[in-house]
């Protein structure tokens, strides 16, 4: 099974770098208090997003929670326009009123970026719906966490994506905790997947540290979806390496279990497939690595430099013309 | 204005803008409990099923909080829904979507997700309907920015402010009234467009002495009161807001700017109610201006009981606007 | 399996005619206009109540949505009180400021008639935390309709009754409509119980013109809980006669489909079973019906002649001291 | 008061007042995401769990409107629960629980059930957490009967307000803030009951030419806006309101009559906002007391931006205090 047009996977190798390093400096600026607010990194989950990618059109919709800056480069928004974000910058992809829980791209179909655990999952049963109503083959890529599926919107969203057979991706990116309550602690079930039954919809699980895995998956249930309407739910298991946000040290969790998850690093094992296949060298990697860490670099100094959003604006986004 | 003017219930009038604004802009669409296959639960969406088919008036389950965020959903991707809530009572359970994604999400992108969507359906007390059912929810929603919200009282406005809010391109919240819904009033042709701005109040009858500031429910209310103070010799003017959010200050000061007294009459409950918000507009505009107090007339503070009498008792009626105007005349 | 003190069945007949009686009463005195408000009758669900009233004791909780006045009466609370109720008078079981959606009866455990839908169900989970929390063996019966499971709060409670382990059943009267919304066009489901596997929690379907597999069917749950702290879920197959309120034609169902049900009432089976099994006679029956028909018009007479609640109570109930 | 007063922070008040109540009363428990083993999300709840146990610390899933109305429930049948939210915001996708299964139970079971439940948690604007998460509740949670709120600006309030919540049979809402977490104040020894009574005001400062009224975090902002004032002549008295609802008109009316020029300085959004309330309810009592007309300092009406310099023009600070004094110093 695989998709029509199916992405290079060293591009996609790429771009789980370009995620990591961004990632990186963000963190280092957060921590010389550039940034502020809350900011939530996805170190270890960049297999998740860039796979779903690779199973996608770029015209598929894309919606997700507030550990959202993976998804807008995975969906091609400049790091600069990133980083700027991050530092309230009138160049960020929010021009500095979002901040790091609120990444939009419209014209690349990154529908935000949301910070109320859950209530987005309706926002994207709507777009699926609106796909529907124009008729047109799109899919809607709904990620959320593990522990957005206890919340109330969620729950009403999948019912109505199934009465209405929305063309509608719910993706758990379950990484095994919300905050410092594990899944086993938070919700009723012996698995993620099984919450899917409940509504009716074909569940399916894959390994989120395995990028070809998600790819693969995802290019399966997508290709059913576009012949025949209706929605999906996966859960792709997966691991953040960092605390929930930067101000959480984790110490619900043991080492163990973190080296477990490190070791298994989706970047490591994508490079290591690709190099046995000989498709990737050595040098080769190390140039796209340098590259993804110079466009980090350099996503700083436009955000340092860039301008803030001009107090006059204040107003200006209250209400549309 | 061309043409005869014609009859109909507020009802019809709401019926009418929602079929005209669904034949002219196919991004039109209705979306809520029972408005498709029973006609909705009173009835506006008569007809409309039959008329524009199952992908445009779409029946849901009892799940607010859910449909009314696929209605943002759908917005952000530029269709236009409207979205009926049974009653805004039954919004709570959705306040989160309205209040954060309808609202907030223009701002959150930096400009480039406006949200097109009216959510509308009856607000406010009907008839010993209890303490869940009767919520009058103008007070709650107006303290959010990036909302709009209209309160129309006739059959015209209903029509004119439905329309313009389908037609806006911010989320905006139609507070009909149940209460009204079998009410009649004069209203242009069929075939003439009716728009009426929003953030326009309307000098519903001209006095004097006192102005009367009201809106929805209290509309009738506050016009009988006039009536009957007139036999008094009191001449007030009442000045019917039409929209709550944007509010028509410059309407409200040019009335008191006349009479110098103002009497509030308002469906919701008091603390911090709609009148608390334009009792502090007024006297910051025009403080001098006031020859008394500004008084109000609203709901009793207590979660409204099922008793016919003690219902009564709380909430607003012409006579007890005719006791406050007397009071505010008197001081 | 049976209750170890199972309740007598013709006196359960007897509850399920006294609440038929009450309410036809109820719906002539609200066409004469006696009763205002909203006024949901629950006639042909009668065996659903009466069979969990035999399942469980005296003190085990009860909580249901607004079509209660079966639930009041099953409990125990006096025709009396509960017409008055309608009425809006002060000898209602809620003091007349509750009125038909709102029946309360603290003294026999009934916890209310709640109008808003879905919304008293993490009310049940809150009781049944509460029996946990005093470590006492008595069970929480909530009852709401086909149409409520699609709410996030019934989503949430169940999952939180799953996690924490509580004593509570979880009652869907699924009388195929929620208003006109057939189970159909509002769930994505093959079958109601299916969802309670979305939450791990143990589901049983049970006929609910049926007194005895009702009964029977519950007093298994019961037990099963008592022993060991848990939730269950029991889609119960029943239908209503009248439309959804006073004021709904119920133009949305056939006729064949009512007449299918009528044929199949559950006061009329039960008093051919016992019949037939020499428990009853046809005067014996006679004598019931003729004193739930008394009873229920006594209680008209009692709500007109009783007071209304004082106007100067107006304030009395809005803060307890 | 016997014994010496001692240094704590705003947060071991809070933390002092609930290990105070659970251990009073076994009634008491303590439920809300990350309260239990997480210590809490903001540490309020630091060490409960190791003293009393996983029935009475309960950490919940994502689900506040469940969770809310599991504590409703739970005071149905005479437990005292305290709900924490991790912050006010998120109790919006649990705003039906809290505004009507808990405010409306008492009159709708003509008084059968009360409910004795504390909701607690961070309330208004923290830093640059963006539209969503900034939301200051007061105003909308005012609006229902049935409902008390307080919301503590020192270490000794927190603890007093909180330790009264819990003991009082009705709903409470105890609005705290994030900002003053960390914030330290005097407070009696730990061995001496402090309970501070719901609806009574404060002075927190005596002054005679001008009122300023505020609560939570606007109570540090008045003070310095105070103390730059007198730099300029300028007594200002700041009247500290500690409760929302009920509110405290006497120690208002009070203090107004004595400057006969008022400010409110409030932390949420201006719209139907607490400072409409009451300037409202002033004018209506002493409306020839007032020689200018009520100022207001609140947020800008707006959705909260995230950049930190818009998100400082949107609120409330001791310089627009000190601007809207002097205004109204002038008038
Ligand atoms: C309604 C709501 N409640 C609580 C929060 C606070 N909060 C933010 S993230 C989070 C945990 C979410 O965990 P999960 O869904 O598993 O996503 P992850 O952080 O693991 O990506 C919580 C409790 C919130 N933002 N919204
Ligand atoms: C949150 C909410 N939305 C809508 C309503 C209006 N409403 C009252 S009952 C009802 C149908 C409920 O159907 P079901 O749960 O199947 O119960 P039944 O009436 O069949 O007993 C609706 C939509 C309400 N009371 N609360
Ligand atoms: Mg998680
Ligand atoms: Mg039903």
């Amino acid at each position: 099974m695989s998709a029509p047009e199916q992405r290079d996977e060293v591009e996609m190798l790429a771009l789980m770098l370009l995620i990591r390093r961004f990632e990186e400096r963000a963190s280092q600026q957060y921590q010389a208090q550039k940034i502020g607010g809350f900011c939530h990194l996805y170190i270890g989950q960049e297999a998740v997003v860039v796979g779903a990618i690779a199973a996608t059109r770029d015209d598929d919709y894309l919606i997700t929670a507030y550990r959202d800056h993976a998804h807008a480069l995975a969906r091609g928004t400049s790091a600069n326009a990133c980083m700027a974000e991050l530092f309230g910058k009138v160049t960020g992809c929010s021009r500095g009123l979002g901040g790091s829980m609120h990444y939009f791209d419209k014209a690349r179909h990154m529908y935000g970026g949301h910070a109320i655990v859950g209530a987005h999952v309706p926002l994207a049963a709507g777009i699926a719906l609106a796909s529907k109503y124009r008729n047109e083959d799109r899919v809607t890529l709904c990620f959320f966490g593990d522990g957005a599926i206890n919340q109330g919107a969620f729950h009403e969203a999948l019912n109505m994506a199934g009465v209405l057979k929305l063309p509608v991706i719910f993706i758990c990116e379950n990484n095994l905790f919300a905050m410092g309550t594990s899944v086993e602690r938070s919700t009723s079930l012996k698995q993620i997947v099984d919450r899917a039954e409940g509504y009716d919809i074909p569940g399916f699980i894959a390994d989120g540290m395995n990028f070809r895995e998600v790819r693969d998956k995802l290019t399966e249930v997508v290709e059913a979806i576009r012949q025949n309407s209706h929605p999906a739910f996966v859960e792709i298991r997966t691991y953040r390496y960092r605390g929930h946000s930067m101000s959480d040290p984790a110490s619900y969790r043991t080492k163990d279990q973190l080296e477990k998850y490190r070791l298994d690093d989706p970047i490591t094992r994508l490079r290591a497939q690709l190099t046995r296949e000989g498709k990737l060298s050595n040098e080769q990697f190390d140039v796209m690595d340098k590259h993804a860490k110079d466009t980090a670099l350099a996503s700083v100094t436009f955000a340092e430099k860039s301008e803030e959003p001009p107090i006059e604006e204040l107003y200006n986004y209250t209400y549309a013309p | 204005m061309s043409g005869d003017m014609r009859e109909v219930t507020y009802r019809q009038a709401l019926n009418e803008a929602l079929a005209e604004e669904l034949e002219r802009d196919a991004n039109v669409f209705l979306m809520g409990e029972e408005v498709a296959q029973y006609n909705g639960a009173y009835k506006v969406s008569q007809g409309l099923l039959d008329r524009f088919g199952p992908m445009r008036i779409i029946d849901t389950p009892i799940s607010e909080n859910g449909f009314a965020g696929m209605g943002v959903g759908a917005a952000m991707v530029g269709l236009r829904p409207i979205v009926e809530f049974m009653t805004f009572s039954f919004s709570l359970v959705a306040f989160d979507q309205v209040v954060n994604n309808a609202t907030n999400m223009l701002t959150m992108s930096g400009g480039q997700f406006n949200i097109p969507i009216t959510f509308r359906g009856p607000n406010g007390p009907a008839h010993q309907l209890g303490a869940t059912h009767s919520h009058a929810t103008e007070c709650l929603y107006a303290n959010f920015p990036g909302l709009k919200i209209c309160t129309p009282a006739t059959p015209r406005d209903a029509k004119g402010l439905l329309k313009t809010a389908i037609r806006d391109n911010n989320p905006v919240l139609v507070l009909e009234s149940e209460l009204l819904y079998s009410s009649k009033g004069m209203i242009e042709p069929a075939d003439q467009e009716l728009l009426i701005p929003l953030g326009e109040a309307e000098l519903k009858r001209e006095g004097s002495d006192v102005t009367i500031i009201c809106y929805a429910q209290t509309v009738p209310l506050a016009l009988a009161a006039a009536e009957a103070l007139e036999e008094e010799e009191i001449s007030a003017e009442v000045l019917d807001l039409r929209s709550i959010k944007p509010l028509d200050l410059h309407a409200i000061l040019n009335s008191v700017a006349k009479t110098h007294r103002v009497v509030v009459a308002e469906q919701d409950r008091p603390y911090c109610g709609i009148g608390s918000e334009i009792c502090y507009r007024i006297q910051k505009e025009i403080f001098d201006e006031l020859d008394a107090p500004i008084a109000r007339v609203s709901q009793e503070d207590v979660p409204m009981p099922y008793n016919e009498r003690l219902e009564k008792a709380v909430l607003p009626s012409a006579e007890k606007i005719v006791a406050a105007v007397k009071k505010v005349c008197d001081a």
